[in-house]
């Protein structure tokens, strides 16, 4: 294992207060607990939105704390989601009085543990809505799985849940936006290597020389194939047509794209993928409101990346354009 | 009281030691952290021994119970967290377990994982250990066995279950992403409370051969 | 090789291409070159300032392109300098009038490279100005050398001496605070891993499980020297040490920091790096006006950081904070 | 000029012939490009060779030089750009090339490559192969000797150049910054220049034997 840490067991203890010393201007701990959230949390007469997992997905989730999107992110041990009391500690420091939204990736421990941080805060008085997130096409959703599992999609639901949330609205309504997000929002992605958790010290799986996974899941488990390395056309092809199979979208609806890197691919290689996908896309005549090329949802070193296509209507291309200052996302 | 923390030491000792091996198998169809998961609650339950010093065996299981709960996270940590919660209640004030309590607990136990995961067994979970296990034990303790025999019943069909999660698909917790692939691999949960089990059965049949 | 592209010898044009198709309210291409400049070039009355290099340091240089940095950047092959005639279409497709100052990174490839186009552009009645980045402390600057290279402090420059241009300053003065931020930043990194350029199809060097290469180029050129990998405080350490040992910085200086990602870090290690960085500078007295984190200057899919010092004057502060509106970098 | 046409495109096959030979060599005291970077040049250059139809030799260098400086890039593709250039005004209008002809070329490119480039002979660059070369092609010249010989013993001696770059520290272009893990390694860019000298020794060989 070559990384750049003190200690596997201190790595997100250190990270976070690594991140504090960074964006002081945007975050400060809850002391005791791995939570950042706003500088000036609680932000009064705002619903909140906590976010949170497993850590190793940097910048998500604390890197969209901040004014149009978070007000608090819960950071779990590398790629396992975080306990009660943690998040519960989060929706106590960023309550501003209107509520607290909850949005959770949907993972059996994500769920639970979530779950039960809602009811803690309930018993003290705070409202408390949930959002479930599930854009990952690879996994099918069928009575015979847990639904598929939320991936780099949750950065929309940040994003405009949190534009709405500025905008002064209610839990319920910021709740409503954010399953319409949830509803419009579709991801696929796929990895050429595996990652090292730092705890664990080896990858959890290895890969031929010329071997992929496609629909791989963001904390390294396994997707729904392997295969060979193809062009990138051919598997952004694949992972579109994937996702596009799944969401109807016709000729002049619009949409957001997200070309998001898993932690060790070069922005070179996003862009080859981008290229691939704005065609298609124009192919359909779908158009596409604003496109994002980045590491937003990652998996520690792991190369490979998703594809994840919003569709938008008027109030959701509004929230999306909407301003948002935070360390890894700025828009103005 | 001193056997409890005793098994309870043999308990966080096994999981720790156990660390890489469960992680190991969550690896081939999970994420690859269940032993470390499990590890991180029991090296905290261990740390917590000594100063908790409960006055009956339900404080110290609920000492456990909100220790994992607080520092397991995942799936594993609700799970077993509310576990041991629940078999905490069932044994409220006693500083004793004869098999009858034992196999309320194991109920309780059980009653938690449903209520929390709302999974049923046969979806290749550590309700595949549990529940037959608990089959086991009601199994002797109804022919009037000793808590040693009905343990050693129920810690033989939890291995059984365990060799039972190779057989069947995964439809709950993580492993049900990948489908028809989960087959062959042996479920994480369903080994770790396979586990936790024989740990018990091993201390009570050391107790009652020193008794 | 195990990359998402198409043809290694396609990856550079494809490249452009996305970035294009990705952020067309940013930038344009220069048709027929590997240029891209502001959707709304020339900017009249506006210094225009004009970076590139090799291909591969992606965000470098494109994604810098946009209000408040640069006007355009020109993208040589994978590590390779452009050509004259690619940096002689950038200057003429970016000049409003009041000239083109060429950031240039101290490679004796990309001087000469840039110097020809100057020469060219002049030739047109083109007024160009150069300043020579030349931050990194793991070089000595000695007469036996070409001098220090070029690597993530030139971001810096990008992003103070664009300021500057935004104020309508004259193409001396644009250049004359360029060279202010070159006098005052420094710069060292390490590679972890090496990486593969595209065209090669191999690695240009390899590390053994355990070892680093200390001072290592952003090319892939080898550094001063490898040794067991440390950890990340020891490492951090010897990298702001040589940095603090080549400029003065005392009591209640203020700096900027950078700590940049190669493009194969996980971000969780940069803050690693950060917490170190932070907690000496603190320790000094030093104080942090702003931290940059993330993947700013590039080596494709090369694991390793370097850390970044800018000392600042109330000049270069206003600069650095002003805004900015480019794919890579927005602040407002 | 067909005899011109033909020089060109074996000096284009050598190069491509051995792109990876030359990017090895970079990778390991520079940045692993000069053999992609020299490869690139002369694809383009032979892919303008049909079209150009130069009527000229100085016409004919004159294409290469402006081609390898609009494709080569790096540190390379302004030296020999430059070197062809200067190499083409000093045959402007020669559709032949004699000895004393060849000696002003390879003069007016090492002039290129050090107004170009600022390095002097030791520094570990392409000069250490050009220089002595040239010496050794006036040596000859002056003895009379004919342009293969001037040739041969010019090639011979920027092969050795290329080996004394290897006892060498580089103090110009990339592999200066390695400052003493430079020595024993040789340079890339003295290889090319041997290589190119070499091809054209050949070919003069080759010709001088057909005729
Ligand atoms: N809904 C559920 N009900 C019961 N057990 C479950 C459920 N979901 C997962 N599990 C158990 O949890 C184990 C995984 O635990 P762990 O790896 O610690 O958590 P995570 O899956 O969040 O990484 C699985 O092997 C399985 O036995
Ligand atoms: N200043 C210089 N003068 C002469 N030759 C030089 C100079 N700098 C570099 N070179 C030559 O250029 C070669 C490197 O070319 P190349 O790898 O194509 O460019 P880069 O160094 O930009 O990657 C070196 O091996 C050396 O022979
Ligand atoms: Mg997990
Ligand atoms: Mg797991
Ligand atoms: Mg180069
Ligand atoms: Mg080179």
């Amino acid at each position: 294992m070559k990384k750049v840490i003190n200690n596997p067991e201190q790595v997100v203890e250190e990270m976070l207060q690594g991140a504090v010393l960074a964006h002081p201007q945007y975050v400060k701990r809850v002391e005791g607990f791995n939570v950042l959230v706003r500088a000036n949390s609680p932000v009064q007469g705002k619903v909140a939105l906590v976010s949170g997992g497993g850590s190793g997905h940097e910048p998500s989730h604390a890197g969209y704390v901040g004014r149009g999107m978070l007000d608090g992110a819960v950071a779990g041990a590398v790629f396992t989601s975080p306990t009660p009391d943690q998040v519960y500690e989060a929706a106590k420091a960023v309550d501003g009085g209107k509520g607290v939204l909850l949005v959770i990736k949907n993972y059996t421990g994500d769920i639970m543990n979530f779950e039960m941080a809602a009811e803690m805060a309930e018993a003290d008085g705070i409202k408390v809505a949930k959002v479930v997130v599930n854009d990952d096409v690879a996994v099918e959703n069928s009575t015979w799985t847990t639904g598929r599992r939320g991936i780099a999609g949750t950065v929309f639901v940040h994003k405009i849940a949190g534009a709405k949330a500025e905008t002064g609205a209610e839990l319920s309504e910021v709740q409503k936006i954010a399953e319409k997000v949830v509803a419009n929002v579709r991801s696929m992605g796929m990895a050429l290597s595996p990652c090292i958790v730092p705890a664990a010290g080896k990858s959890s799986f290895t890969l031929a020389e010329n071997e992929v996974e496609i629909g791989m899941g963001i904390h390294g488990e396994p997707g729904t194939h392997r295969e060979a390395l193809r062009s990138a056309d051919e598997t952004a092809e694949h992972l579109l047509n994937k996702i596009l199979g799944d969401i109807a979208l016709g000729a002049d609806d619009e949409v957001a794209v997200m070309v998001n890197g898993l932690g060790g691919t070069p922005l070179m290689e996003l862009y080859v993928v981008n290229r691939k996908v704005a065609a298609m896309l124009a192919e359909k005549n779908i158009k596409t409101a604003k496109t994002y090329i980045g590491n937003y949802m990652t998996s520690l070193e792991m190369a490979g990346f998703s594809i994840t296509v919003l569709k938008l209507d008027s109030e959701l291309k509004e929230l999306l354009l909407a301003p948002a200052d935070t360390p890894a996302m700025v828009q103005f | 009281m001193a056997n409890v923390i005793a098994a309870i030491e043999a308990l966080a000792d096994a999981v720790i030691a156990n660390k890489e091996r469960l992680t190991e198998l969550d690896a081939v169809i999970g994420d690859a952290d269940h032993g470390i998961n499990m590890a991180r609650g029991f090296e905290a339950v261990r740390g917590k021994l000594a100063a908790a010093n409960p006055a009956d065996i339900g404080g110290a299981l609920k000492m456990i119970g909100m220790t994992l709960i607080s520092t397991v996270g995942g799936a594993s940590g609700p799970l077993y967290g509310t576990a041991f919660m629940r078999a905490a209640a069932a044994v409220q004030g006693k500083t004793t377990i004869d098999a009858e309590t034992a196999a309320t607990m194991l109920n309780a136990v059980i009653g938690g994982v449903k209520d929390r995961g709302k999974a049923v067994r046969g979806e290749k979970t550590m309700l595949d250990a549990l529940e037959p296990a608990y089959e086991a034990f009601v199994e002797q303790l109804n022919q009037g066995q000793s808590l040693l025999v009905c343990l050693e019943a129920a810690t033989a069909a939890a291995e059984q279950g365990v060799e039972y999660t190779k057989t069947i698909i995964a439809t709950k917790g993580r492993a049900s992403y990948l489908g028809e692939r989960s087959i062959g691999h042996q479920d994480a949960g369903a080994t770790s409370s396979y586990l936790m089990l024989s740990v018990l059965t091993d201390f009570a049949r050391q107790h009652s051969q020193e008794a």
